[in-house]
C-alpha cells in the first residue's frame, strides 16, 4: 500500500511538471504582455502550440543522421527526468534517491550536449552559431552550477535535494554563503534558459540567437519536444530555487494528502511569483552583448566560488 | 515597347532641364568631374543610364547646388567613374544591368540588379537580349585563418525586406561583410517610360511604402520644375504636413525596432503606440495611413479639415509629451546604452565620401538636410534645427533621430499655426510644344530622394529616374560591421534602416 | 581507421553518413569522457566531486582553501571538455563533408570496430552499474591508499553511495532506464496520437541556394567564442583583421597569433587548469582522427583508473 | 521606466476589441478557403512572412498587428523565424522574378499541413507592378493561395479581420 502511495505520488509529480511546464512559459508571456499593455495570449497557449506541432509533419534537412532525429526524444527525456527529480511539492518522493542534485545538473548538461550536437548535424551556419555561443555559454554556467551545489550541499551535509530541502525547512538562518549562492543560481538559472538578457526567446534575427539558433531546423513533434523541454527546464530551476532557498510549505512523502494539497498550493504560489519577477526583469532590460555574458557568467562563478570558500573556511557563514 | 528610346532621336527641343540645367559633356570633361569627386571637392548625388547616354548629378559647394551632367555613348560605353570614385560603382552596375552601358575600366564587372532570372538581359537598353542562362553571382574573397560563411537572406527571420548579405567570419569575429541586393526589383525605370503623369506618379508613390510621400513629393516637385506650374501655399504647407508625419511615424519606429533588436520589448511597445496614433491621425486627416496617392504634381488631392487640425494640435501636445520620457527611457536604461555606444561606427571621411545623407550622414558629422540646403516652399518659412553628431555609432543614430523628432515636432506646430487658407491643387494644363525635363531633390525619412524625368508635351513620361538614399548607405553598412561581432550586425542594420524596394526599383 | 585518409579536422564533416559505426562508438566515447550520465566518465567525476564534499573535514587549512579550488577547476575542465568534444564531433562527424577525403571514408575493418564497441561496452557497464565494479577493484583500491568505500552490492537497486544513502547516493542504472522509459514512452505517444510523417526537403538555407560546404562552422570559428572569452587569460591573442572598404574588391583578411604568457604569476589552480583544457582546445584542431581516437582511448583507460581510484 | 511599467501593470490593457468579420467581409476578402479537407490545428497558428517584392508598405502595416492596439497574439497567431516553424505564409508582393525562388524554396520548406495568405493588391495581382518584365504578378501563380487580404496596403483592421476568420476556420 506504502509502496503504491509512492509511485502514484512519484508518477504525479512527474506528470505535474509536465503540465505545468508549458503554463508556467504561457504566464509568463502574459505578464509580459500585460506589462506592454497588451492583452497577451491566453496562459493555455503553449499548450495549444504544442499540440499543433505534434500533428504536423516534420520535414527533414535532406542529410539529417540518426543523431538529429533521436536527439529531440534525448533532449526531452533527460530534462524531464531531471525536473521530475526535483521536489516540487513534496520532498523524499521514491525515485529522489536515483540522482542527487550533482547528476541532475549532469543530466541537464547531457541534454544540451545533444543540443548542440544537433545543431551542427545539418551543417548550417546558424547552428554552428547556436552550438558555439552554448558552448561557450555552457563552460562557465556549469561550473558556477557546481560551486552552488558545493556551498550548498557542506552547509546541508548532502547532495540528496529531499535532505538538503529537508535541512534548510528545519534551519531557517540567514547565511552570506547561502545567500551568494541564491544570486549566484539566478544568474545561472537566466543563462541556462536563454532569457533576456543573455538570449532572447522572443527574438526573429537569426544573428542574435543562441537556443533558437540550434533548433532552427527542427520541425513538428521535434520542434514540440525541444519547446517543451526548455519549458521544463525553466520550471526545474524555478523550482529548485523554490526548494532549496525557500522550502517553506513543503510535504514530506509520507505526510498524507492534505499536506500535499498544501505543498502543492504553496508550490505553485512560488511559481507564480518566480514567474512575475522574471516577466518583470526581462521587460526592464535590453539584452547584452554576446561577450558581456562571459563577464555576466563569471560573476556567478566568482560568487559561487566565493560562496564554497566561505563555507570551508567558516562553517558558519 | 521602348517608348523612350524612339522619343530621344526625334526630340524637338534644346536639353534643358529645370530648375538646373542640363549640360553634354566629354570625356576629357566627364572624366575631370569623376576626378573632382574622388578628390572630394563634389559629392555624387546620382549615376543614371539612358538607352545612349549617361548623366550624373553632382552636389556643388557653391550656388547653384546642383549640376547635371550627360555623356553620350555613341559605343555603348562610357569612362568608368566607380574606377576613380568607389560609391558611383554599384550605380554603374546597375546601368549596366538595365541599358548595356559599359562602364569603361571598371574594377567591378559582376551583374547587380540581373541576377539572370527576367528572362531579359538589359531589358531597358536599345537591344534586349533574350537570357536563359543565369551566370554563378561571385562574391568577394577572404584570405588567412579557416573561415566560414554565413548566408542570410532573401528571406529573412524579421518581417523585413528581402536582401541576402554574406559574412565571412571566424566565429564571432566577422571578416568581411557583403551584401547582394536587387531581390525586389520591379523594373520600376521601364514602366515608368511611357507612363502617362498620373500612373507614373501611382508607381512613384510605391516605389518605397515608408517614403511614399517622399517620393510623391519629390515625383511632383520634378514634374512641376518641368512644366513651371505654380503649386498654391496651401499646397506647400499640406504636402510639408504629411512630409513631417511620415518622417516622425518612421522615426518612432525606427527607435523602437532598434530597442527591439537589443531585446528591449518596454520601448518598443511604446514607441509603437506613438507610431500608431500618428498613423491614426494620418488616415483620419488624408484618408490614407501612410498617405499614399495623397501628393499630385500641382497640389495635393485632400484638403485639412479644421477639426482635424484640432486632432493635430492635441496629437503633437501628446507626443511632446511623451518624447522627453522615452528620450529619458533610452538614455538611462544602461544596458541598452551598453548595446548602442560604439556599436557599428561610420567615420566621417567615409560618410562624406559616399555623400550619405539622412541619419547616417548626420550621426556622422554630414549635416546635408535637402529641406535646408535647396529649401523647397515652404520650409524657408520655419526656424528649425538639424540635428548633428560626430559620433557615427548606433547611439548616434538614435539620438539623431531624437533631434529630428523634435525638429519634426516643431514644423508641425509651425505648419498647423501658419498654414494659410486657398486651394490645395492649381489648375495647369499640358504646354503642348516640346518634351521638358525636370529635377527636384527632396529630404525623406532616411534621406534625400533625388528625382529627374523626361516628359513629353501630351504628357508621357519618357523617362523617370528615382534616386533612393539607399544607394549610398548601403555600401556604408558593410563598413559599420568592422570590429564588430556577428551578433550585434542586426542593431547596425536597423540603425541603418536602408531600403531594399528604393534601391533594387 | 584511416577511413577517410584525411589529416585535417578542417577538412573532415559528414562522417556520421560514410562512417556510421565508427560514427555512432565515437559518440559513445565522447559522451564518456565528457563526464556526462549516464556513462562511466559522470560516475568518476562524481565519486571525485564526493570526496571533495567530505574534505571540510581534512585537518591541514591549505588542502582545505585548495580542494574548492580544485573542484571549480574539474568542473570548469569537464565542461570545457565537453565543450571541445562537441568541437570535435560536430566539425568531424556532423554536417557536410568539407572534402572529397570525407565524402568516399568507409568504416574500418571489423577487428578495430569490435575494439571499440568493447570499450565502449565497459564505459556503459561502469556508468550502469557502477557499484559492482567499484566493489570489484576496490581490494586493489585498498592496497593503494589503504582505505575502501563501503561495500556497495548491499544497496538496494544497484545504486552507490560512498557515505550514506541520506548524504548522497546515484543510480546510473536508474536514470538510464528512467531516461529510455521516457524517451519511448513519448515516441510511442506522439506517434499514437500525433503524426509521424515526415518528408525530406533541402536544409533551410533562407531561400538562398549556397551548397557551399563553407557555411558550416569550422573549427577554429567553433573556438573561437570561448578562445575570446577564456584564452586571455592564458595567452595573449592577437585578431589581425584587414577588412577592404566598400567597393575594394581585394580579399579581406585575417590572421590569428596565439602566444603563450609567462607561466610565473599563473600559479593558482584555477587558471591552470583553464590554461590547459584552452591549450588542449586550441592544439586539437591540428590532431588527426587517429590521434583523436588514441586520446579518447587514453582518456577511458584514464578514466577507467579514475573509478579505480 | 517604473512608470511605464507600473502603467501596464495598473491599466487595463490598450487592446481593442478584436473585429468581427461578417459575410459579406469574407467575402470582400476573397476568402476562398477551398482545401478545407486539411487537417485544422487548432487555436494555435505561426506565421512566417515572405516579402516577395513589396514596397514595404504591407510590411509596416503587419508589424503594427503587434502592437498593443491590435496585439495579434491573443489569437494564438504568431510569427515566427523560420518556415520550418511555420503553418501561414503571409506573401506580400507582386512575387519579382529574383524573388521568385525564394518563395518557391520557403513554400517546399514549409511542413504540412499549411496554408497562403496574399497580402496586399500587388500580392493578389501584381497591382501597379503587374506588366513589369521583372515581375510574376499575382502570388497564386507561384505558389497556391488559400485567402487573400486586399488594400495598398491593407490597413491592420483588415489585416486583422482576414487572419480572425481564418483561425475561426481552423478551430
Amino acid at each position: 500500500m506504502n509502496f503504491l502511495f509512492d509511485l502514484v505520488a512519484q508518477g504525479a509529480q512527474m506528470l505535474l511538471a509536465l503540465a505545468l511546464a508549458p503554463l508556467l512559459i504561457g504566464f509568463v508571456r502574459k505578464l509580459k504582455a500585460r506589462l506592454l499593455h497588451r492583452k497577451g495570449p491566453p496562459i493555455i497557449q503553449p499548450w495549444r502550440d504544442i499540440i499543433r506541432l505534434l500533428r504536423k509533419e516534420v520535414v527533414l534537412a535532406e542529410n539529417a543522421s540518426w543523431l538529429y532525429r533521436s536527439a529531440p526524444y534525448l533532449i526531452f527525456a533527460m530534462t524531464w527526468v531531471a525536473a521530475s527529480l526535483v521536489p516540487t511539492f513534496a520532498t523524499g518522493l521514491m525515485f529522489s534517491w536515483a540522482a542527487d542534485l550533482i547528476a541532475i545538473i549532469a543530466l541537464l548538461g547531457s541534454a544540451r550536449f545533444f543540443l548542440a550536437l544537433a545543431g551542427m548535424d545539418i551543417g548550417t551556419s546558424f547552428g554552428g552559431i547556436g552550438s558555439s555561443r552554448e558552448a561557450m555559454f555552457g563552460s562557465l554556467a556549469e561550473p558556477a552550477t557546481i560551486m552552488i551545489v558545493f556551498t550548498v550541499s557542506f552547509v546541508a551535509g548532502t547532495t540528496q535535494l529531499s535532505e538538503i530541502a529537508a535541512y534548510m525547512a528545519g534551519n531557517l538562518e540567514l547565511r552570506a554563503s547561502v545567500g551568494m549562492a541564491l544570486v549566484a543560481l539566478l544568474i545561472v538559472a537566466i543563462a541556462e534558459n536563454g532569457r533576456v538578457p543573455v538570449d532572447n526567446p522572443a527574438t526573429h534575427l537569426e544573428l542574435t540567437m543562441v537556443h533558437e539558433a540550434m533548433v532552427l531546423e527542427y520541425s513538428g513533434r521535434y520542434l514540440a519536444l525541444i519547446e517543451l523541454a526548455s519549458a521544463l527546464k525553466l520550471l526545474l530551476y524555478i523550482s529548485l530555487i523554490a526548494c532549496v532557498f525557500f522550502p517553506v510549505g513543503l510535504a514530506r512523502h509520507d505526510a498524507g494528502l492534505q499536506a500535499m494539497a498544501i505543498g502543492l498550493g504553496a508550490y505553485v504560489l512560488k511559481l507564480a511569483i518566480g514567474e512575475g519577477l522574471l516577466a518583470l526583469f526581462e521587460t526592464s532590460r535590453a539584452k547584452m552583448r554576446v561577450f558581456r555574458v562571459p563577464d555576466f557568467l563569471g560573476a556567478g562563478l566568482m560568487l559561487g566560488l566565493l560562496a564554497t570558500l566561505l563555507v570551508f573556511v567558516t562553517r558558519s557563514l | 515597347m521602348n517608348f523612350a528610346s524612339k522619343q530621344t532621336a526625334t526630340q524637338s527641343s534644346p536639353p534643358s532641364c529645370l530648375p538646373w540645367p542640363r549640360e553634354i559633356v566629354d570625356k576629357a570633361s566627364w572624366l575631370a568631374l569623376a576626378e573632382s569627386l574622388a578628390k572630394g571637392e563634389r559629392e555624387l548625388l546620382s549615376l543614371w543610364g539612358e538607352t545612349s547616354c549617361v548623366h550624373m548629378a553632382v552636389l556643388e559647394p557653391r550656388e547653384p547646388r546642383l549640376r547635371i551632367v550627360t555623356f553620350e555613348c555613341p559605343e555603348d560605353s562610357f569612362p568608368s567613374v566607380g574606377r576613380l570614385h568607389p560609391p558611383a560603382l554599384r550605380l554603374e552596375r546597375a546601368i549596366h544591368d538595365l541599358y548595356g552601358l559599359k562602364p569603361e575600366g571598371t574594377p567591378d564587372h559582376r551583374a547587380w540588379l540581373d541576377h539572370g532570372r527576367w528572362g531579359v538581359r538589359q531589358p531597358c537598353g536599345a537591344r534586349h537580349e533574350i537570357n536563359t542562362v543565369c551566370d554563378p553571382y561571385t562574391f568577394l574573397t577572404t584570405e588567412g585563418e579557416p573561415l566560414h560563411l554565413i548566408p542570410v537572406g532573401p528571406v529573412h527571420a524579421g518581417i523585413i525586406e528581402p536582401g541576402h548579405f554574406r559574412f565571412s567570419a571566424n566565429g564571432e569575429t566577422v571578416v568581411r561583410l557583403e551584401e547582394r541586393l536587387g531581390f525586389v526589383h520591379k523594373g520600376v525605370d521601364r514602366l515608368m517610360g511611357g507612363a502617362s503623369i498620373e500612373r507614373a506618379a501611382q508607381i512613384a508613390a510605391r516605389v518605397s511604402g515608408d517614403s511614399t510621400v517622399a517620393y510623391s513629393l519629390a515625383f511632383a516637385q520634378a514634374v512641376e520644375a518641368a512644366f513651371d506650374v505654380a503649386v498654391p501655399p496651401r499646397a506647400t504647407y499640406l504636402r510639408a504636413l504629411m512630409a513631417e508625419l511620415e518622417r516622425l511615424a518612421n522615426h518612432f519606429g525606427d527607435i523602437g525596432a532598434i530597442c527591439n533588436d537589443a531585446a528591449f520589448a518596454l520601448m518598443h511597445a511604446q514607441r509603437g503606440l506613438v507610431r500608431e496614433r500618428i498613423l491614426r491621425e494620418a488616415a483620419s486627416c488624408f484618408g490614407h495611413r501612410l498617405m499614399m496617392d495623397r501628393i499630385a504634381p500641382g497640389g495635393t488631392v485632400v484638403n485639412l479639415r479644421q477639426d482635424n487640425a484640432a486632432a493635430l494640435y492635441a496629437l503633437v501636445d501628446w507626443i511632446e509629451l511623451m518624447t522627453p520620457r522615452l528620450i529619458a527611457l533610452f538614455g538611462d536604461t544602461t544596458s541598452l546604452q551598453d548595446r548602442t555606444v560604439g556599436t557599428g561606427v561610420i567615420s566621417e571621411a567615409l560618410v562624406k565620401q559616399y555623400a550619405c545623407g539622412g541619419y547616417i550622414g548626420r550621426a556622422s558629422g554630414r549635416a546635408f538636410d535637402a529641406r535646408k540646403a535647396i529649401g523647397y516652399a515652404p520650409y524657408p518659412q520655419f526656424a528649425f534645427e538639424i540635428g548633428a553628431s560626430k559620433e557615427g555609432d548606433v547611439d548616434a543614430r538614435v539620438w539623431v533621430r531624437f533631434d529630428e523628432i523634435k525638429a519634426s515636432l516643431k514644423i508641425v506646430r509651425q505648419i498647423l499655426d501658419e498654414a494659410p487658407g486657398g486651394p490645395v491643387i492649381g489648375a495647369w494644363a499640358l504646354p503642348e510644344d516640346w518634351t521638358r525635363e525636370g529635377a527636384a531633390l527632396v529630404e525623406g525619412f532616411r534621406g534625400d530622394v533625388f528625382v529627374w524625368l523626361r516628359i513629353r508635351a501630351d504628357g508621357v513620361v519618357q523617362r523617370c529616374h528615382l534616386r533612393d538614399p539607399s544607394w549610398f548607405q548601403w555600401p556604408l553598412l558593410e563598413a559599420a560591421i568592422k570590429d564588430n561581432i556577428v551578433a550585434d550586425f542586426p542593431l547596425c542594420n536597423k540603425s541603418f534602416n536602408c531600403s531594399y524596394s528604393g534601391h533594387d526599383l | 581507421m584511416n577511413g577517410s585518409g584525411e589529416r585535417s579536422i578542417e577538412r573532415l564533416g559528414g562522417l556520421i553518413h560514410s562512417m556510421p559505426k565508427t560514427a555512432f562508438l565515437f559518440l559513445g566515447g565522447c559522451v564518456a569522457i565528457s563526464a556526462l550520465p549516464p556513462l562511466n566518465g559522470f560516475v568518476s567525476e562524481w565519486l571525485v566531486f564526493q570526496a571533495i564534499l567530505l574534505s571540510p573535514s581534512l585537518p591541514q587549512w591549505t588542502v582545505k582553501l585548495l580542494v574548492p579550488a580544485v573542484g571549480v577547476a574539474l568542473a570548469l575542465s569537464a565542461t570545457l571538455g565537453a565543450g571541445c568534444y562537441i568541437r570535435a564531433y560536430g566539425v568531424a562527424f556532423l554536417g557536410r563533408p568539407r572534402s572529397e577525403a570525407a565524402r568516399t571514408a568507409t568504416d574500418p575493418d571489423r577487428w578495430s570496430l569490435g575494439t571499440m564497441a568493447v570499450l565502449l561496452t565497459m564505459c556503459l557497464m561502469a556508468g550502469l552499474l557502477p557499484s559492482l565494479v567499484i566493489d570489484t577493484i576496490s581490494p586493489a583500491a585498498k592496497d593503494f591508499v589503504g582505505g575502501r568505500m563501503p561495500t556497495q552490492a548491499e544497496l538496494s537497486w544497484l545504486s552507490i553511495a560512498p557515505v550514506a544513502e541520506s548524504r548522497s547516493s546515484y543510480n546510473g542504472l536508474l536514470v538510464f532506464v528512467f531516461i529510455l522509459f521516457s524517451a519511448y514512452s513519448a515516441r510511442w505517444i506522439i506517434h499514437k496520437f500525433g503524426s509521424a510523417r515526415s518528408r525530406r526537403a533541402p536544409a533551410w538555407d533562407c531561400g538562398y541556394i549556397e551548397t557551399s560546404p563553407m557555411t558550416q562552422y569550422t573549427g577554429s570559428s567553433f573556438a573561437q567564442p570561448i578562445r575570446r572569452t577564456l584564452g586571455v587569460i592564458a595567452f595573449s591573442v592577437k585578431e589581425r583583421l584587414d577588412m577592404p572598404a566598400p567597393g575594394d574588391m581585394r580579399p579581406a583578411r585575417l590572421s590569428i597569433e596565439i602566444k603563450d604568457r609567462i607561466f610565473d604569476y599563473l600559479y593558482a589552480p584555477l587558471t591552470r587548469a583553464v590554461e590547459t583544457c584552452a591549450s588542449g582546445l586550441n592544439i586539437l584542431s591540428l590532431l588527426t582522427i587517429q590521434e583523436y581516437l588514441a586520446l579518447v582511448f587514453g582518456a577511458l583507460v584514464f578514466l577507467l583508473v579514475l573509478v579505480a581510484i | 521606466m517604473q512608470k511605464f511599467l507600473l502603467q501596464g501593470l495598473l491599466r487595463s490593457a490598450l487592446t481593442e476589441q478584436a473585429p468581427t468579420p461578417d459575410a459579406t467581409s469574407m467575402a470582400e476578402l476573397g476568402y476562398t478557403l477551398e482545401r478545407t479537407a486539411r487537417q485544422k490545428l487548432g487555436r494555435s497558428l505561426s506565421i512566417r512572412e515572405v516579402d516577395a517584392g513589396s514596397c514595404n508598405g504591407c510590411e509596416l502595416e503587419i508589424h503594427a498587428l503587434n502592437n498593443a492596439y491590435y496585439d495579434v497574439e491573443r489569437f494564438g497567431l504568431r510569427f515566427v523565424a523560420s518556415p520550418r516553424h511555420a503553418d501561414v505564409l503571409l506573401v506580400t508582393g507582386p512575387v519579382t522574378k529574383n524573388m521568385r525562388e525564394a518563395l518557391e524554396r520557403t513554400y517546399a520548406a514549409t511542413p504540412d499541413p499549411k496554408w497562403v495568405i496574399a497580402v496586399g493588391d500587388c500580392a493578389f495581382d501584381g497591382g501597379v507592378f503587374c506588366e513589369s518584365y521583372a515581375c510574376i504578378g499575382a502570388v497564386a501563380k507561384v505558389v497556391p493561395v488559400d485567402l487573400h487580404i486586399r488594400g495598398c496596403p491593407p490597413d491592420p483592421t483588415t489585416l486583422l479581420k482576414g487572419l480572425i476568420a481564418f483561425v475561426e476556420t481552423m478551430s
